[in-house]
């Protein structure tokens, strides 16, 4: 059987649904910002998946996978300062007790 | 292009298989007694008190963070340098305005103090 | 037989520790596993022809954010965070969510006709997405630095509001 | 088929590295024990062996036998692991190295078409087994080694890059051969006055930080730390996290020969292959001068002189190349 289009989409598929389920359940930010990593990296699957498949000879799938990178690492940069502020203020790195604004 | 990564990764886990060799020796021969003492924590010869798992302090956090941003943009300049010599002036123009706008954050970093170690 | 074969080790690199990462206990071993996932996903950069984004995958993810991440659990958590519990009250229903959207997306996949086309990626992988930033892309690539400073603005202010 | 007598050729040739750099590593213990006890008016090892070259063996036989302790409370899994990471990523570095020419062909490993990102990836992978080294261990002094230690590995990791890139510049490409290949008239280190040189020296500096050496062994500082993120590893574990370092050295300086000082490249009577040796084992030797000559930085020294002055200096490096390739060629 050769490897396909479909192939790759599949684990991305599952490599998204993966990090989609540590997102909805998991306590601890950290934890979800790992999830959210992981989503990002399936969604980069698929754009070097669909550039080679999809439209050969050009790198714009490619192109879009590194502002993806670079956008990951922003988010982690600034979520992670967030989860600091949060630590710092409220001692606690988990979600369900940040609950200061649900008054 | 395939083959030069398949020899990657045979020796990342062949690489794993001989670093972990010795270990397996040391089981072998190594004596193994055990007491109290000589599992516990090494703390200078004074007995060990408490979790080292409660540290904190940010300012680690803070390096970790420009590192990040920096590690970011020097991805960008690897395939700026390899065309660069085709693409001429023009690229060096883009290049200069990409590390400027760059250089404001890092004097941004440096003024707001977050490059210093307190 | 031999690419399938790598391709299926891949999968199994990447989808394998990507479990551990989101059930582990312990915080510090899901951010470890999260180092092999991050490999895994390099070799199927490899394995589509896209040899520059796989070096920046390593260095970025697995050398970068990893590091960040492992700094940020060594901060807040004291350690594993083994003595709290790590789920919340939706497991079961986030379990089925996750699981119906894995069928759902692959069922769509699957069935879906991609408009494939054959034919080869450009041999300088470096210099070809070096082309396309600087030409096609330009704006995209300046607006990046944007993006970097803002967010290192932001992330400074954010983490040292109180000092 | 194929597939398989080249995954076969590929293990061999792991197993060839690997024994090398285990090698390479001894001989490098064994010359910084000597040189820093003739810097120090000391004699140095010589009881085992002529001038104690046999010391090496002694002391691999010795820590073979040496029992691997885990302390109670640390946390066996990642503890085990962690100098297993920094071992084989030493190792990895290494695949990318040419080390000479024999006729046409290329000593190295494979010449991967992102050579030097492919370097710079592989040697960021360390950071990763020294913060969790530290942290399995769970005592205060190797937990804070180990944050220490990655604080000041991804600050030099910066300037590093910095600096590959002034020679993926001047070079065109990113392959290991095809920079050694490129600098066959003039070595880069000469190249664009005085911005080559500026970029070897920034790389040399960083390296030496990338390898936790004196002056910039804070995180091990024995004085101050017990060692780091190493204070509770024992025999084999601790000589995979020594043999990761020092391979780590020579494949840093390695590299600094083949991006600045023209890899195998030299005068004809003498073979290539010497020649890189040659030059590898010289800046090794400085390293080790550099260890026995300056005393230790504090943190913050460390971390100015990476943010605030190398890291400019590499930025103005790059700059100063863009503008020296526009208008001098």
């Amino acid at each position: 059987m050769e490897v396909g289009l479909t192939h790759y989409l599949a684990v991305s598929a599952l490599l998204f649904c993966l990090g989609l389920f540590g997102v909805l359940t998991r306590r601890n930010a950290v934890a979800i910002l790992m999830g959210i990593e992981l989503i990002l990296n399936a969604a980069n699957i698929n754009f070097v998946a669909f550039n080679k498949y999809v439209s050969p000879g050009a790198v714009s799938g490619q192109i879009f996978a590194l502002v993806v990178i670079t956008l990951a690492a922003c988010e982690a940069a600034v979520g992670l300062a967030l989860v600091m502020a949060a630590y710092r203020g409220l001692e606690t790195a988990y979600v369900d007790e940040i609950n200061l604004m649900k008054w | 292009m395939l083959l030069d990564w398949l020899y990657v990764a045979v020796f990342a886990i062949v690489g794993l298989v001989l670093a972990g060799l010795p270990l397996v020796i040391v089981w072998l021969l190594a004596p193994r007694i055990d007491y109290p003492q000589k599992r516990s924590t090494y703390e200078s010869g004074v007995v060990p008190f408490g979790q080292a798992w409660a540290q904190f302090n940010i300012r680690y956090y803070i390096f970790g963070l420009v590192f990040v941003v920096f590690d970011v943009e020097v991805i960008y300049l690897y395939p700026w340098a390899v065309v660069f010599k085709d693409l001429g002036a023009f690229a060096f123009v883009e290049m200069v305005i990409f590390l400027t706008i760059l250089m404001v954050g890092l004097a941004y970093a440096w003024r707001k103090g977050a490059l210093e170690w307190v | 037989m031999g690419k399938l074969a790598v391709f299926i080790i891949l999968s199994c690199v990447t989808l394998i520790p990507a479990v551990i990462v989101v059930t582990s206990r312990n915080m510090v071993r899901a951010a470890l596993s999260l180092v092999p996932t991050f490999l895994g996903v390099t070799g199927l950069y490899v394995t589509l022809d896209a040899e520059f984004v796989a070096g920046i995958q390593v260095l970025i993810y697995a050398g970068a954010i990893t590091v960040l991440i492992l700094f940020v659990i060594m901060l807040t958590e004291g350690g594993t965070g083994l003595r709290v519990r790590q789920m919340n009250a939706q497991t079961k229903l986030g379990a089925l969510v996750a699981f119906g959207m894995a069928v759902v997306l692959i069922a769509f996949t699957t069935a879906t006709r991609w408009p494939v086309k054959a034919g080869t990626m450009p041999r300088y992988n470096a210099a070809a997405v070096g082309n396309a930033f600087l030409t096609s892309y330009a704006l995209v690539f300046e607006v990046t630095s944007l993006v970097l400073l803002v967010s290192l603005i932001g992330a400074i202010i954010i983490a040292r509001r109180e000092e | 088929m194929n597939w398989l007598i080249e995954i076969g050729k590929a293990a061999a040739l792991c197993v060839v590295v690997f024994t090398f750099i285990a090698i390479s590593v001894m001989v490098m213990v064994y010359a910084e024990r000597k040189l820093s006890a003739w810097m120090q008016a000391r004699i140095g090892p010589r009881h085992v062996g002529p001038q104690g070259l046999l010391q090496l063996i002694a002391d691999t036989v010795k820590l073979l036998q040496k029992e691997n302790i885990v302390p109670r409370q640390a946390d066996y899994l990642v503890f085990s692991t962690a100098p297993l990471i920094v071992a084989v990523a030493a190792l990895l570095d290494y695949v990318v190295i040419p080390l000479g020419k024999v006729g046409d062909t290329v000593l190295i490993v494979r010449d991967i078409n992102i050579g030097v990102l492919y370097f710079a990836a592989m040697a960021s992978l360390t950071v990763i087994g020294i913060l969790t080294g530290g942290w399995a261990s769970n005592n205060k002094y190797s937990l804070l080694g180990g944050l220490r230690s990655a604080a000041q590995m991804v600050s030099y990791e910066i300037p590093l890059g910095l600096s590959i890139i002034c020679v993926a510049m001047l070079a065109s490409t990113l392959s290991t051969v095809g920079i050694v290949e490129a600098q066959r008239g003039r070595w880069f280190i000469f190249q664009a006055f005085p911005f080559g040189f500026f970029a070897f020296v920034v790389f040399i500096i960083a390296s030496t930080a990338e390898t936790n050496r004196v002056p910039f062994d804070l995180p091990e500082a024995e004085s101050e730390l017990i060692a780091g993120y190493q204070s509770e590893y024992t025999g084999m574990r601790f000589s995979l996290f020594q043999l990761g370092e020092y391979g780590e050295l020579f494949g840093m300086s390695a590299m600094a020969v083949v991006m600045f000082l023209g890899g195998w490249s030299g005068p004809r009577p003498v073979p290539p292959l010497l020649w890189f040796f040659i030059k590898t084992y010289a800046l090794v030797f400085v390293m080790i001068w550099v260890r026995w000559t300056y005393p230790r930085f504090r943190i913050d020294q460390l971390l100015n002189l990476s943010w605030k002055f190398l890291l400019p200096v590499g930025l103005v490096n790059i700059l100063g190349i863009g503008a020296w390739l526009i208008l001098l060629r």
